[in-house]
């Protein structure tokens, strides 16, 4: 065990699949020189040169395309994102090709690659630097979607996307990635496609990912002791592929359920995973679903103003408290 | 240089295209074939002089306008009038059609149904060449339309400040469906574009075999030396419409029957090779003679096929762990 | 009363609009000398010139860009993306520019824009021109959403959209321009926003847009007499701003919801609105959501595998008798 | 040519621009500014050169780098100061900082976060103006960086094809955050990439005011007599880190001292005015007493401002039908 940043623990997984596997190289804007803006890439290029490690030109759509291309050629890129707002610059590289190409070539391609996008809130970010868009990722078919929310996974799921021979969009919230957790001193991958059951309890159904869930766990640790053994909190880890049946087993024996992200509510992953709830559990319900999402609005740049539009730990309190004490 | 057996092989390639095609042509206005369809009818120079000049392992990416660059490099006609009809005998099992067919066992990395989508895939094959030093090229086929999108600035730069081993074969037909050239591109020639990225731009004759094999031939050397990218522009013309079936309502029939007369790739490469004496005219009717014969055992071979089973719908989007290479 | 084919329907909003308004103009690949790929903006250079209808170079960002600058600037600008597919080469431009100038400036900026999305859909497009994306911008706040069903709501949203100061998408499906419907001989605009109650019912609420709505009413024509005045059909016609309401109150008359798009039903629009009935109206139900949409695939080329991965109305005609047999 | 007047302005604006940021980083650091901050120090000669051969009417694009810009189109330093607080009577009532700061009174369009993203915008308000026959010109302004994006390429070609009133102006301070110029562009300068657009494509010493403002008033004077686009590329440097708070590791500090020490702009302007007797030295003096001031009072508004009201969060995303221009 070892106590390590979320980014450093990043930084783990690059270098040991680096040198685990010679095909695996990074590229992105200011990797090379500076080690990435988060400091997620520090000393990579020392390390592994700069060949493999790519300082690129501001052309998200090459950088995009040519990691397609490269994987397709038999390397495996890892390439970062810089934003995960800038996801839209590359956008037809990832729609219509990166998503599509095993498919409609029949099978023929193998296309092991890693966008990782650093998503989310942080520092005032304002409107083009603050988006949590993994929902669009989840509705394009072909795509594998994770996001971690603690060291642990952040390294365990970096790993399990780096070998996993589809291509994976990696979501690491900004705001994550200076903060501190254990990490195994094992080769521990995270499977991707499988939630996290971190809390027990027979009364509510929490779930959530990335750094919405450590808002979760910060208000469940702050309830007060009639609610010991009352919440179950899941960290639903990777989005593409989604367990709902881990969810539906948790619901099965709360009846209650509510879903927290940082990304807009409307058209989010929570609706997807209500929409799974309203379908295959709701005969077991004994409250509506509830979702928590950011409202339907860009960003705004005020620190007054951001916490309106994002969620905060009280709507996560709030809703607790409400689901726990409705009665249909 | 000249050699015949080679020279009867690029007349065989480019009869091989243009007798695909036109039988592609019929069968899908016979409703046999379902989709869009864009024909590459008189430019088939370029696609055989470019792979003329490839090897084995090399890469190329396409385009929405494909059969002729994957006759090229040297895909089974079986295989791809089967994708055509929507077969499981098909490239892509059918789940590709005229727009997506590719064949990586031959370095045919995919058509694309994205304008200049394939540009960057293929400027990333030569980076994975680069990375692996196998030697390979890569080449990307676009179209003078296709030199608008960004992906094509993006990617020339990219390609020369890493100096990747990858050719850019822009197939100037003077048309982007219905938009003349000079309309919507503000230069005369693509290939001077290639300043913009300091890497050579050459212009080859697109209808002259001759000309395109041997400008692409120093291109690839260029690139398999470490000289990095070159911009090949091949002039030619769509003698055709964009899609089969375009009613072609936006140009004069005049200036297309003045290219599909006079400047026919396949005619002139036949009056050269037999007025040089390097081909008998009757070595070229036996390759006329063959050529449909195997076209209409790929329509048989299409049509004897059965359509994909239902549960292959669900198949192929992932490669399951076991499955990876 | 007339009867006109969608396509023409849409014709005849552009010429009315154009004629009403000097600023409106539109831009696309292939719509001055060919009137579009679809018809759906013949003539529209003879009548108006090509200061007006201007056909482009293949350049999506720089087409959609010049949009917003134009607006910005007092035009009112109707982009025809060719395809829907294309939307993600211009992805940026929606996602970071048009959707957010408005407000991250404060309310400074006006942006009144039309993006025409040919989608869905037709004669075996394969995957990369097949697609509905609409649920991609139901969760990118800033954009308003419209997906008509019939030549009457065509006109009737198109000009709508036209008149609207606001960004709108406008979806429409590739296999509807050549169907015939009534358009009548008034200005009639269909306000955005407001879903349209198509046929009444007390024990299914059926709600569609787009073709996908047509299948939905040919299947309830097909029904038995046993079937009548059961089933109430929504369309919904404006996906952002939705009509949620109408929904609503259709599900608490009929207790039951049936939810149904071509687009993929993962992450979809219908994962949304029933997300909204699981909060809204849980109480209500006497059977579970169920949803109907694209399986996660690409839509493939084959004519006998593109019906396995798009709704057909088999699969409609199931789940209604699925939800009418339905005991709690 | 030379007017005192125009000249004491011109030192005024690049200033306010300097003595604006200077403030500006030591709030931010001193932790009164949120988000991020992109100083344009040492570049100042670029946007006053430019601005000074606009009309007010005439727009522009900026980037994440954009004080300078707004500052030289004539905005309001309160305002912007308030903005950058993230306060209810700034430009964009606080809901954009400094990232996103736009003054539409004054047709400044919109900083932008992503780069080379406001490139098209300004290409579309040149199509307006051009449609709308009102005489106005749009000026683009975008770092060496954003030239490599897709959107200059698709936006040079269009403007040109149309023959639209726009200038393009790259001020190639030679890195893009942490790359250097050459290691991300093919080319030597980005003004020859004008030849891919068949525009003409001029160099301006950007750190003198007065060839950037002649090479300027050339370009803008094209353009609003019909004569369609202009790429100018401002030659100049980056003195600062490329945010405030950067460790600026990746370059030697002498590279940054030799420019910063020999090639200011705003010492260079006011020793040509006073050696040539343009400008006496104690005009500037005046100057540099009263810019502090009004720097000073903008800090002051700013901070005597209120936050948004908490409902204000749910404003200005659309316009209601009524109110509607
Ligand atoms: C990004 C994108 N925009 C538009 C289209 C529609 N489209 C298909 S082919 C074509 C014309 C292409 O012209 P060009 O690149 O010259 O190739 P050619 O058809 O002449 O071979 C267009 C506009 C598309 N497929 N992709
Ligand atoms: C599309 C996009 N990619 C990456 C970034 C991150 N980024 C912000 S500024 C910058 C460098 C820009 O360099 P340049 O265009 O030369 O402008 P300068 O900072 O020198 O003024 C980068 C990479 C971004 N904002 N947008
Ligand atoms: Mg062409
Ligand atoms: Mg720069």
């Amino acid at each position: 065990m070892s106590t390590v940043t979320f980014a450093d623990a990043t930084l783990r997984a690059m270098r040991e699949e680096m040198a685990r596997d010679e095909r695996v190289f990074v590229m992105g804007e200011d990797i090379a020189r500076q080690g990435g803006i988060f400091g997620q890439f520090k000393g990579l290029a020392d390390e592994f040169g700069t060949e493999r490690v790519r300082d690129t030109p501001i052309s998200e759509t090459a950088i995009v395309g040519a990691g397609i291309g490269a994987a397709l050629a038999g390397m495996i890129p890892v390439i970062d994102m810089h934003f995960a707002d800038f996801l839209g610059v590359a956008m037809d590289e990832v729609l219509n090709q990166m998503a599509k190409i095993r498919y409609m070539f029949g099978g023929q391609a193998q296309l092991p690659l890693v966008l990782r996008a650093p998503d989310g809130v942080t520092r005032s970010g304002a409107a083009q630097h603050s988006q949590s868009l993994e929902a669009l990722f989840l509705h394009i078919p072909g795509l594998k979607v994770v996001a971690p929310s603690n060291p642990q996974d952040a390294r365990g799921l970096l790993k399990a996307a780096i070998r996993d021979p589809n291509p994976v969009i990696y979501f690491e919230q900004k705001d994550l990635f200076r903060r501190r957790g254990e990490i195994t001193d094992d080769d521990a991958l995270t499977p991707i496609g499988r939630a996290h059951l971190r809390r027990h309890g027979d009364s509510l159904t929490i779930v959530s990912y990335s750094r919405m869930l450590t808002e979760v766990e910060a208000v469940c640790d702050q309830l007060g002791p009639e609610f010991q053994g009352r919440i179950e909190v899941i960290d639903l880890r990777t989005i593409v592929p989604m367990d709902v049946e881990t969810v539906l087993r948790s619901v099965r024996k709360t009846h209650r359920i509510l879903i927290v992200h940082e990304a807009v509510k409307r058209g989010g992953v929570g609706a997807e995973l209500a929409a799974e709830v309203a379908e295959q559990a709701i005969d077991w319900l004994d409250a509506p679903v509830v979702r928590i999402g950011a409202k339907p609005f860009p960003i705004p740049f005020s620190p007054v103003l951001e916490p309106i539009i994002v969620p905060q730990r009280d709507d996560v309190a709030e809703a607790i408290n409400g689901l726990l004490t409705y009665r249909l | 240089m000249v050699n015949g057996e080679q020279l009867l092989r690029w007349y065989r390639t480019m009869m091989r295209i243009r007798a695909f095609e036109e039988t592609v042509n019929e069968q899908f206005l016979a409703g046999q074939i379902p989709g869009f369809v864009h024909l590459y009818i008189g430019q088939e120079a370029v696609a055989t002089g470019v792979c003329a000049a490839l090897s084995p392992g090399d890469y190329i990416t396409s385009t929405h306008r494909g059969h002729g660059h994957t006759l090229a490099k040297g895909a089974d006609m079986d295989r791809m009038m089967a994708e055509l009809y929507g077969k499981s005998t098909g490239y892509c099992k059918g789940k590709g059609g005229s727009m997506h067919i590719a064949d990586f066992q031959i370095g045919m990395l995919g058509a694309n149904g994205v304008v200049a989508g394939g540009i960057n895939i293929a400027v990333g094959a030569a980076l994975a060449s680069k990375m692996l030093d196998n030697g390979r090229v890569a080449v990307s086929f676009f179209g003078d339309g296709g030199s608008n999108r960004g992906t094509f600035h993006e990617g020339l730069n990219l390609a020369s400040v890493w100096g990747l081993p990858v050719v850019f074969v822009c197939e100037n037909n003077q048309w982007s469906s219905t938009t003349f050239y000079g309309d919507s591109t503000a230069v005369q020639d693509v290939a001077s574009r290639a300043a913009s990225y300091n890497i050579p731009g050459v212009i080859a004759d697109g209808n002259d075999l001759f000309d395109v094999y041997e400008k692409a031939r120093e291109a690839v050397e260029r690139a398999r030396d470490g000289g990095g990218p070159t911009l090949l522009e091949a002039k030619t013309y769509r003698i055709r419409g964009h899609f089969v079936g375009d009613p072609e309502r936006y140009r004069a029939r005049d200036e297309v029957m003045k290219h599909s007369d006079q400047d026919d790739p396949i005619k002139r490469f036949a009056e050269r090779v037999t007025n040089e004496g390097w081909l008998t005219e009757e070595s070229l009717r036996e390759v006329d003679r063959e050529v449909p014969e195997e076209v209409a055992r790929a329509v048989q071979f299409a049509r004897d096929s059965a359509y994909p089973e239902l549960s292959a719908a669900y198949e192929d989007l992932w490669v399951e762990a076991g499955d990876a290479k």
